[in-house]
């Protein structure tokens, strides 16, 4: 097969593995003669828009999108590896901290229906709290929106916490937040998908050779994260850096990056039950995920589990 | 060999209407003209409803990237049923009418003080020509520093994307004032705001329509992005959530309803009052009437 | 018609093509009606209007202000049609020259003249000398480089006057052409539009107030009434040029008659 | 008793050059003026950071919200070095000029079509109004769809943001022609492309002027958005990618030298482009010299 | 000063200071230059130029096409400022009728009128009666409903004498207000403006290219040059009206020095 394969990622620290496996040549190496075309895209929507209308043939992305895109594709897309886990918390005013109690409060999500977004409303729901009910004694409000603004939403006093990924979490701190939950802490085994890879059917279909490729480069990527972390680190910040014109703060990229761990582990159950609680809470209108995961050609070239 | 040309206007079809109704309203015909108006904008969204329903049909994309006409009419359906698509017209179209208002009313201050202020034309003139092309969300982050989570906030960030629009328009009408009639004005005694009121508010109108008109675009899109500032109950769902939602679930219907509710408030504002009062100024100053 | 009885020739409108020495019409209204504005407020510009214009008649039409003579001029230069009846235009157009001199701002008085001059088909090269030439007949060499804006009424008028004649085309309708120019100037231009006249041929309707300027250049002039507008008397004035006294007596006349008219409407 | 004014023009000082130079170009000073053209801009935006280093000394707010001049002027100064100041320059004015100028041909056409064909009007025109209204990312899914992760992709989103606006400014333009003017033209023989040439465009062009230059305003806009489809060192990071990332990390100094490039490059196109257009076409034609 | 021999008074400009029955100047200029356009392609409009217009004067200005008296009437009205020399301007404004009747398209014939008055102050009740009055002294009740497009080129032309009329300025300043009127209502116009001369002491500038009309109308008729445009002859013609035949004398003598004038450029 001489088309190139083309695969999506964003430029951020979640998708450390598909960056060193791109930056380290891990891909390439694997994929032989077969052409690697990367795309770097910047929202999870374009992401989900580029997979299905054929724009590229695997992504790197949220659970939320990916299921949302399997779910609204009736089954165009495949999950076939994680990527990374946890890097998820909810920091809040130390008062708030102190007195544990958020009633009245405003946390900030990413994005509607987004895995962070979901999994607040659930705790929040199992505190006692009424979500969305601003009037009600216990009430609290969500305000879904883009991570970047809520740490200056939280430095003008618009919000008075946030449920986020890195480095969101780490920026809010900095602005004098504090931890209430690391969300690690409430799953089992203390590990939730945050970044998964995805792709198209067809494409696993009929050229399982050269996704097994991508696969295998992933895993070695792993590896190097695993056994050169600092020297990882380094390549991810300057793609990012070269990538964006963002120089990040060295100690940030440090603090981030030891709350999120690397793993191909898809940790399926964790989607699941997030799509339950999603259906649970008007955002999808199914989790039936029957077929979504296939972590045959995972098995194949020897990844985690 | 000269040409003879005869024409009777008694033979004038109902097909002529629209040609001769220019500059010759007829009493009784003008409520059939005013409900044929959308007629044949309503037979172009048609048109591009076919089109749309043929390329469907080719199956150049799957359902889930270009869902059917049918699939969409559905989806306005349920939203129609689940009262969110009557919010959303709701929360946008007030939010809309409110801001542009407002915008309105500030920009045309501040493009009659351009006009007629020459140094404050010289300093603020490019400087509001420049705001125009500011994109919306540039405004988001100070909005909510500076107001919050509030209608304010979304206010604020309309208001910086239409005045400089209104203001604009109203400078270029000015500008293209026939000296002869500011003269005229002069002549009478037209000095400060009577000068203002009763020569060159009414001498820049059709341009100032034209600005406006731009202004209204602005505003609206600007609101689109300000309503994005955060979905939260309080502030309620607007056609702007609604399409971003829609593009966050990745549901093309949805962001399709969301784009037509767009498009049917555009149409609704162009027909119901632009379109007339643009067509009563030009007619009644006897232009426009090729 | 309370005017009909200064008139020289028969009944109005068909005459002329019986007159010797006019030629077979080029200009032809038969029966026409002309109406303004929607069912509210309708007016009757002219009503029921015979005329004909001979091949290489030098025709004046007067009347009192208001009366139709500009709506005339449209309907035969072909920029309204007749709410009722036939206009027979000439095959090749006619050059009308305003009222309004109706010039394009965004040109100066050279290229107005030359964009006519191109709009008919003149040569590039041969442009420019056609235009200094008719700006030098209409005694504007001088200001050959000005805006509209920059210009004297008298001189967006002889500017205009350059443009029509420009034009070249067989018909020249002309309405109040020299209006705005002192006695002396427009003297020279008459006799430059006679010049013009009697050595192309041209077929010319000259509408002015002037009662002297119309009895000196026109072959025949008619008077139109207004409210209806129609055609109520009818001169011909060929055989008088030379002829003070005559001239002076017919010119009398036409006063008498329009001065009559108004009085109808008092 | 009557007053008496003497005015003498030999007196004028160079505060007056501003004034009586409408009308009247002055050798050897044309220069002068063309130079002192951005001056009062200039003053006005230095007043504004005057304002905000006042804001900020009251410390209103944290200066992790509101950062002092002092720290955005350094961290321009840190994208100057490291060249992404330029990069965004000229990534993002290299698109938008192309943009632009494809809109402009493309909406020049639609428009002169719109302004001449009644039906086409009556069908298009509505819609086309409708049109303007539409947010710039509402297009990036379709945009997408369409043409993947490219600069068609960019260009597409641009142009359905900017052709509307061209066309309503030379429909409205064409509108307020002076019908004697169209006139004069139909008499003169124009016909068909040559009154189109001869007389509509030329008689339009203020018009025209003033919707272009808000054209320019929306393709702007639509290209903050559509940058931010797609960032890859082969595209370049433009500005609308510099707004997102300050956005992104809330990086507020980032942010404002983002806006500050907005404002600069819409500063330079009005003052280099649009303005001195718009003097020249006026003041040939005799306008705007009060 | 070819002119000069045809004047019957002293030097031009100081003259009528001295003339018995006019009342001191309410209008000077003092040796006035207008210039126009810039340094390339200046025109000098007016040079050197010195008029008094007596209080309650009637004064007619003649000169060729583009000799400068539009000019001269902005200057007076405030309109532009003279590039060098002083201008005296009444207290109270100057009404102007414009050459380009400028009668503002969004209002109609009789919103034209009222805004005149109200602008001068009048309570809005009698606003109405006051434009109906005038309306009907210019033979435009039929029309004062319409729109200015809607208008024949005489009735816009009459349509802003009225609103000249309206301002009811001690000066008047009028740019050839009859040109486009025909020559009954231009007689019946003639005497409303004499008897408002007459009876309300109004002081007229009155521009026109009709040499008979100047004479007729006048006290006293100025003959400009151009390029420089300046005064080069003066008539008294307060006394000849009623005297045909002297009157027709002036008028002769008018049209022989213009013509010199214009042969000067020729
Ligand atoms: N705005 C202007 N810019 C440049 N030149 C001008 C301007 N207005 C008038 N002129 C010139 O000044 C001179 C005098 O013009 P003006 O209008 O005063 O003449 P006029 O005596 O009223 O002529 P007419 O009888 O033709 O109306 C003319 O040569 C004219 O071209
Ligand atoms: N566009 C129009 N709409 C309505 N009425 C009009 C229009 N144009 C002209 N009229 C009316 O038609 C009549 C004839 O007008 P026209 O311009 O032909 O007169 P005219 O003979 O040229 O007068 P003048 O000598 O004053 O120029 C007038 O009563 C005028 O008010
Ligand atoms: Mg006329
Ligand atoms: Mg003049």
């Amino acid at each position: 097969h001489d088309d190139a394969i083309r695969v999506g990622y964003f430029p951020n620290l979640a998708h450390a593995g598909a960056i060193l496996g791109v930056e380290g040549g891990y891909f390439a190496d694997h994929l032989g003669d077969v052409d690697l075309t990367t795309e770097v895209i910047t929202a999870g929507p374009d992401a989900v828009t580029a997979l299905v209308s054929d724009k590229v043939d695997m992504a790197f992305l949220g659970p939320a999108p990916a299921v949302n895109a399997y779910l609204k594709s009736d089954g165009d897309v495949t999950l076939i590896s994680g990527a990374s886990s946890g890097g998820v918390r909810f920091v809040a005013r130390p008062e708030l901290v102190e007195s544990g109690d958020f009633s009245g409060a405003k946390i900030a999500s990413p994005a509607l229906g987004g895995s962070p977004d979901v999994a607040l409303r659930y705790w929040l729901g199992d505190e006692g709290y009424a979500v969305d009910v601003p009037d009600a004694e216990n009430g609290v409000s969500v305000v879904p929106q883009e991570p970047g603004q809520s740490v200056g939403a939280y430095a003008s006093g618009a919000i008075d916490g946030a449920w986020m990924h890195e480095p969101f979490v780490s920026l809010l701190e900095d602005a004098g937040a504090e931890e209430v939950v690391d969300e690690r802490d409430l799953w089992p085994g203390g590990q939730f998908a945050t970044t998964v890879l995805v792709v198209r059917t067809s494409v696993l279909e009929e050229r399982r050779d050269d996704v097994e490729a991508v696969l295998a480069g992933l895993v070695d990527a792993m590896d190097a994260i695993d056994s050169d972390p600092s020297g990882s680190r380094a390549i991810v910040a300057s793609f990012i850096a070269g990538q964006t014109g963002l120089e990040l703060d060295p100690a940030l990229v440090g603090k981030a990056w030891s709350s999120i761990d690397f793993t191909t582990d898809p940790l399926e159950d964790t989607i699941e039950s997030g799509a339950r609680r999603a259906v649970v809470q008007g955002v999808l209108d199914s989790a039936d995920l029957d077929g979504f995961v296939d972590l045959g050609p995972l098995t194949e070239v020897g990844g985690s589990e | 060999m000269p040409e003879t040309t005869t024409i009777s206007r008694a033979e004038d079809g109902l097909d002529r209407l629209e040609q001769t109704s220019g500059d010759r309203p007829r009493i009784g015909r003008a409520g059939l003209r005013i409900l044929a108006a959308p007629l044949p904008a309503i037979g172009a969204v048609a048109v591009m409803v076919g089109v749309w329903q043929l390329v469907f049909s080719l199956e150049l994309q799957p359902p889930s990237v270009l869902p059917s006409p049918a699939e969409v009419a559905e989806t306005a359906v349920d939203l129609a049923r689940d009262g969110s698509l009557v919010e959303a017209l709701w929360v946008s179209g007030s939010r809309a009418v409110v801001g542009f208002a407002l915008s309105v009313f500030v920009g045309t201050l501040l493009g009659l003080a351009l006009a007629r202020v020459r140094l404050l034309r010289a300093a603020l003139g490019p400087l509001v020509t420049a705001l125009l092309a500011m994109p919306a969300v540039a405004w988001v982050p100070a909005a909510i520093i500076a107001f919050g989570f509030t209608d304010a906030a979304i206010y604020s960030v309309v208001l910086v994307g239409a005045v400089p629009s209104v203001a604009n328009g109203l400078v270029a009408g000015v500008d293209t004032i026939p000296p002869l009639l500011h003269r005229a004005g002069q002549v009478l005694g037209a000095r400060g705001w009577t000068m203002v009121r009763h020569v060159l508010l009414p001498a820049a109108l059709p341009g100032y329509i034209a600005g406006v008109r731009q202004a209204w675009a602005f505003a609206w899109r600007s609101l689109m992005a300000a309503e994005l500032i955060a979905s939260s109950p309080q502030l309620g769902v607007g056609v702007g959530q609604l399409l971003q939602q829609g593009r966050t679930l990745f549901d093309m219907p949805r962001v399709i309803v969301a784009m037509g509710l767009v498009l049917l408030i555009g149409l609704v504002v162009e027909l119901g009052v632009f379109g007339p009062l643009e067509r009563r100024v030009l007619r009644l100053r006897g232009m426009a009437l090729r | 018609m309370s005017g009909d009885d200064a008139a020289t020739g028969a009944e109005p409108g068909a005459v002329n093509l019986n007159h010797p020495g006019v030629e077979p019409a080029i200009v032809r209204l038969d029966s026409v009606t002309h109406e303004y504005g929607g069912a509210g407020r309708r007016v009757v510009a002219l009503q029921d209007l015979d005329l004909a214009v001979g091949r290489g008649e030098l025709l004046c039409l007067l009347g009192a202000s208001g009366c139709g003579k500009s709506t005339m001029l449209n309907l035969i230069a072909g920029l309204e049609d007749p709410t009722r009846g036939a206009v027979t235009r000439p095959e090749s157009g006619a050059a009308l020259m305003f009222q309004d001199s109706a010039l394009f701002p965004w040109l100066d008085v050279t290229t107005n003249v030359e964009l006519a001059l191109r709009l008919r088909g003149v040569p590039r090269r041969e442009r420019q000398q056609e235009a200094r030439r008719l700006l030098a007949l209409v005694r504007l060499e001088d200001a050959a480089k000005r805006r509209v804006h920059e210009l004297s009424g008298g001189m967006r008028q002889r500017a205009a006057l350059a443009r029509a004649l420009a034009q070249n085309t067989e018909v020249l309708l002309m309405d109040e052409p020299f209006a705005a120019l002192d006695a002396i100037t427009r003297d020279l231009l008459h006799l430059e539009l006679l010049d013009l006249w009697r050595e192309l041929g041209r077929t010319i309707v000259f509408v002015t107030h002037n009662v002297r300027e119309a009895v000196a250049l026109g072959q025949r002039v008619l008077l139109l009434s207004s409210r209806p507008g129609r055609v109520i008397g009818e001169w011909h004035t060929a055989d008088v040029e030379g002829h003070g006294a005559q001239a002076a007596g017919i010119a009398a006349d036409i006063t008498a008659a329009l001065r009559r008219e108004l009085e109808r409407h008092a």
